[in-house]
């Protein structure tokens, strides 16, 4: 049983670079939403010290092209596709979900109820969780943001309210100014940072999540190289997926994974799985004697 | 080059690409790499004409030379060079394509502008080359008659290009992340529709 | 007018170390609690690539100890004394609040809502800033955490129940694994990440929160250099604390105010002072086009 | 040194401090300063024995000769010195403070334990040492007789010291931020009450 390695929403266009969506154990889409969206005006990115900020905006074609457009191409791939969904409101996740239900090219749903670039809050988890499943019987990922006082009370409403596993986790808010102005660099203020100054957060929210519930958790959040991947499978993830690390090297999927598995094997591992749960069995936590989730692609 | 840097590479098993094309090229210690317009493609070389303007410029015009440098490319769509009269119009560091162009298309006429004489240095990279220096802007200069415009430059500069040239083939830039497709950092709108300049561009019809 | 520089607290023990205390304009005690409390156990510090890690867990020797032998002992520096208050309720603010209230050495409180090493959630901040505000007419400050899904709603809240300027920003709960043992380096396993990982999530914080509210804001969070103090004046932020740069740099104050007067002559500011709010204009936002509040210390 | 790495530093107006105190030494590129005990103090410099185990060691072994350090120092108690019949114990890098207070003690008795003679180079640095390699431990080895012990090595090493000789003078270690008692890092239970190792130690009476 290998550790699948996926690309994180928003990261990687199969369309626009197949072999690198080939390289992958499943391909995430960018996130759809109900309407077609344009995103923010430009700029749009910016590089800094500890990481990168975006401020997209969730530019999307809006589920009906993309069901009569993408989708038959992401098929031809022949890579599992997990397509991410996205709205404001209930219904907007129920109606996209519904539409994807019946697919037979998408393997899962990565909810993403955590996008920092959009300016209306979406209702609470518990209720998107819940609308999404009441429309599907596919695998569904409730995709969280660091930004909350207590990842763990959203995680546990995510189960409860019948999601199948946890993505963890997505960007946080910050803000860049030119060096030279002193203005925003991003046209919209703000912009979700991603990178390395992410990875502390994101072993603490998996950390906390895989404590939390029994759901398998999806990690990303600052992995460039095998031992950041090996270090999310300790704290709980039985998957990992690549994001900010895809612009500086599209071939950061088959590198990472010989990595792991370097990393694995350095650390006594038969195989990086065996690495799932490492920091907590570190510390003796009993609660986690238990079988390992899986996220199967 | 006077006030800027030429970065030769070594090409390894790359393909050099299309004159306006470009390679994203990773600066040490940065996390997202920097795209660069080919400059010139000798055997077995690719080389960059670059401009020092943050961080990711300095570092790589700071690489000592035997470093190693990971590149990506070529990518984007280049210059059509299937043009009858063609003349390269550039601006500063936008000239950055045109020695490998001027190469491409047998040395035509070409009008670059530089803020300054030390800029104006790399103007030698391109044969043939009118240069003008402000307060004088290149678009001030074009000269008569009907040409195939192939212009990079700031973006003021291709504004005017476009107004003064509708068949001229704009070089545009914009920050990008990945240079591929995948991040969306880089789209600007063309003809009311949002585009990604990393694959559908850099380079543009002016008409477009 | 020059803008204050303090130290964040618990970065800086004034009594340990006089000569740091007495280099600042003003100087913020380590978080004080009704009861005394041992924090939590060792190993409580770690640092990581892009910052630090602390899980100290308010460690202080309680309100009465604090009144009886530090204060005393802090006046003797005759640099003002800003006393961080914390708890785990209403009640709690409001006894430290009304115990410090009388005190003439005490120049400001700053009531910390968001700390990432106590288990028990504190109740709302409009609550607690009400209770507080109620036992004293100090100068109150409210300082924030950046783990929350939308600041500004909670600066309005701090504003609307009486506060009198923000601190910002607190740090955020980070992990980070032994690289030997993949076991969490904090005993506690998370803890509160500071330095710069945090200065992006910073300086959207205040940017958010200048416009959301008129009250003056200390801002903090990875100051390394008086380059990072000029941005955070330019997002909003009108005084500014130093944390963990302290421990690498004790002369830090005196640098920093020194690095932030040439940053902003270079900027082309006739003083620091004036680059407040400067990201705000250069993006031609009207609602800043009003007095900038400020810090007296 | 062996499997250690003697790094030197101009002293410039610094007082070197009492044996067993310490210097917050900054590595280049990392957050923190790192905490080092004075290991020898020759005229106009000073030097630390130090060990590999991370970033901030590896950094810091990694300085070229000629660079600059920021330095931060004396910190902390250092030994009681006042002693009648010195005995040196030490166990790995904790040798560190020893050469330094073996000159201050006029050069008493010392036995260090070291897990390899490629570790054990470094008994060079102290008179009179005996050196034990595991899986002989220090304290297997210690002479008969009443000594005031000086010790500093791995808490292990500490414990069975302090059961041992229980008017022991013990340096013990933690993860430090500040060295100067400002963030409550490095926090140990003494006696019952918790005390910062950074400025009530690291040098602790063994009956404490
Ligand atoms: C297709 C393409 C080809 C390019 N070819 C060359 C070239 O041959 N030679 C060369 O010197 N430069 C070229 N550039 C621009 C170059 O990529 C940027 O100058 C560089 O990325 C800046 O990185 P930095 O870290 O040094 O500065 P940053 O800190 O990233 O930026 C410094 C300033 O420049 C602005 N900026 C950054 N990137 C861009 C951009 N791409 N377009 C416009 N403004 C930007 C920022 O907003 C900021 O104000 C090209 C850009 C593109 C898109
Ligand atoms: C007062 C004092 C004096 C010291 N003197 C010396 C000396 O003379 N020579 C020397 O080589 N080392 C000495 N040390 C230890 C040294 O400070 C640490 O080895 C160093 O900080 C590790 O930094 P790093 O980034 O290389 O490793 P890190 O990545 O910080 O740590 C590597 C491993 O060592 C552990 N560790 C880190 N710091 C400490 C610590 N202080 N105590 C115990 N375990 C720790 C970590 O938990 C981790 O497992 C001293 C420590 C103290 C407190
Ligand atoms: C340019 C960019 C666009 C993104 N778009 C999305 C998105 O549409 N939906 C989503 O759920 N996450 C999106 N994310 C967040 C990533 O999926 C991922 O959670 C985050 O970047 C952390 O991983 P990383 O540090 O490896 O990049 C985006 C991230 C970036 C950098
Ligand atoms: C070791 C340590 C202890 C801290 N203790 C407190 C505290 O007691 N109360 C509080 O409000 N903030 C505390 N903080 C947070 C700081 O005051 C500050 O908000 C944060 O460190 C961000 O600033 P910096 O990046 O400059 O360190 C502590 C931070 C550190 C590193
Ligand atoms: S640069 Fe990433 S899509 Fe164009
Ligand atoms: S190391 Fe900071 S208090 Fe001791």
């Amino acid at each position: 049983m290998s550790v699948p390695i996926l690309n994180a929403s928003g990261c990687l266009d199969a369309l626009a670079a197949p072999a690198v969506a080939r390289s992958l154990d499943g391909f995430v889409t960018k996130t759809v939403t109900p309407l077609p969206r344009d995103g923010n005006p430009p700029v749009r990115i910016a590089e800094t010290d500890v990481g990168m900020l975006n401020s997209i905006g969730l530019q999307n074609p809006g589920i009906e092209a993309f069901v009569t457009d993408h989708l038959p191409q992401l098929a031809q791939l022949a890579v599992p596709i997990w397509v991410s969904v996205g709205g404001f409101t209930a219904a907007d996740y129920a109606e996209t979900c519904a539409a994807l239900d019946p697919r037979p090219e998408v393997a899962a749903l990565e909810l993403n109820v955590s996008c920092p670039n959009v300016e209306e809050a979406p209702e609470s988890i518990a209720e998107l969780v819940a609308a999404a499943r009441a429309e599907t019987s596919k695998p569904l990922y409730a995709k969280l943001s660091p930004a909350v006082p207590d990842i763990a009370e959203l995680a546990r409403a995510a189960e409860t309210s019948g999601a199948d596993g946890l993505s963890l986790v997505n960007t946080i808010r910050g803000l860049a100014l030119d060096e030279r102005t002193l203005a925003p660099r991003l046209a919209r203020g703000a912009g979700g940072l991603s990178g390395p100054a992410l990875k502390p957060l994101a072993l603490a929210a998996i950390f906390a999540c895989r404590l939390a519930t029994d759901l398998p958790i999806v990690g990303m959040g600052g992995v460039q190289t095998g031992n950041d991947a090996l270090e999310l499978l300790a704290v709980g993830a039985c998957a990992v997926s690549l994001g900010t690390v895809l612009f500086a090297d599209p071939e950061a999927p088959a590198r990472v994974r010989r990595e792991l598995g370097d990393a694995a094997a350095a650390h006594g591992f038969a195989s990086a799985a065996d690495a799932v749960g490492a920091a907590h069995t570190a510390r003796g936590e009993p609660a986690l004697v238990r079988d390992q989730p899986k996220v199967s692609v | 080059m006077g006030a800027y840097t030429l970065l030769r590479v070594e090409r390894g098993g790359l393909e050099p690409g299309i004159p306006g094309q470009f390679f994203m090229l990773s600066p040490p210690g940065r996390l997202l790499p920097r795209p660069m317009s080919v400059c010139l493609a000798p055997p077995g070389e690719l080389a960059f004409l670059l401009e020092v303007v943050g961080p990711g410029t300095r570092a790589l015009a700071a690489l000592d030379s035997g470093a190693e440098l990971a590149v990506f490319g070529p990518l984007g769509n280049g210059f059509r060079l299937d043009v009858g009269r063609p003349l390269l119009v550039g601006g500063g560091v936008g000239i950055a394509p045109f020695p490998y162009a001027s190469e491409a298309l047998g040395g035509p006429r070409a009008v670059l502008g530089f803020r300054s004489a030390a800029h104006a240095e790399a103007a030698a990279l391109v044969p043939q080359a009118e240069v003008v220096l402000e307060p004088t802007y290149v678009t001030e200069c074009l000269p008569g008659g009907e040409w195939d415009v192939l212009a990079c430059g700031p973006e003021p500069m291709l504004e005017r290009v476009r107004a003064l040239a509708p068949t001229a083939q704009l070089a545009w830039e914009a920050p990008m992340a990945c240079g591929y497709g995948g991040c969306y950092g880089c789209v600007v709108e063309v003809e009311g529709r949002l585009k990604r300049l990393c694959v559908d561009g850099p380079v543009l019809e002016a008409a477009a």
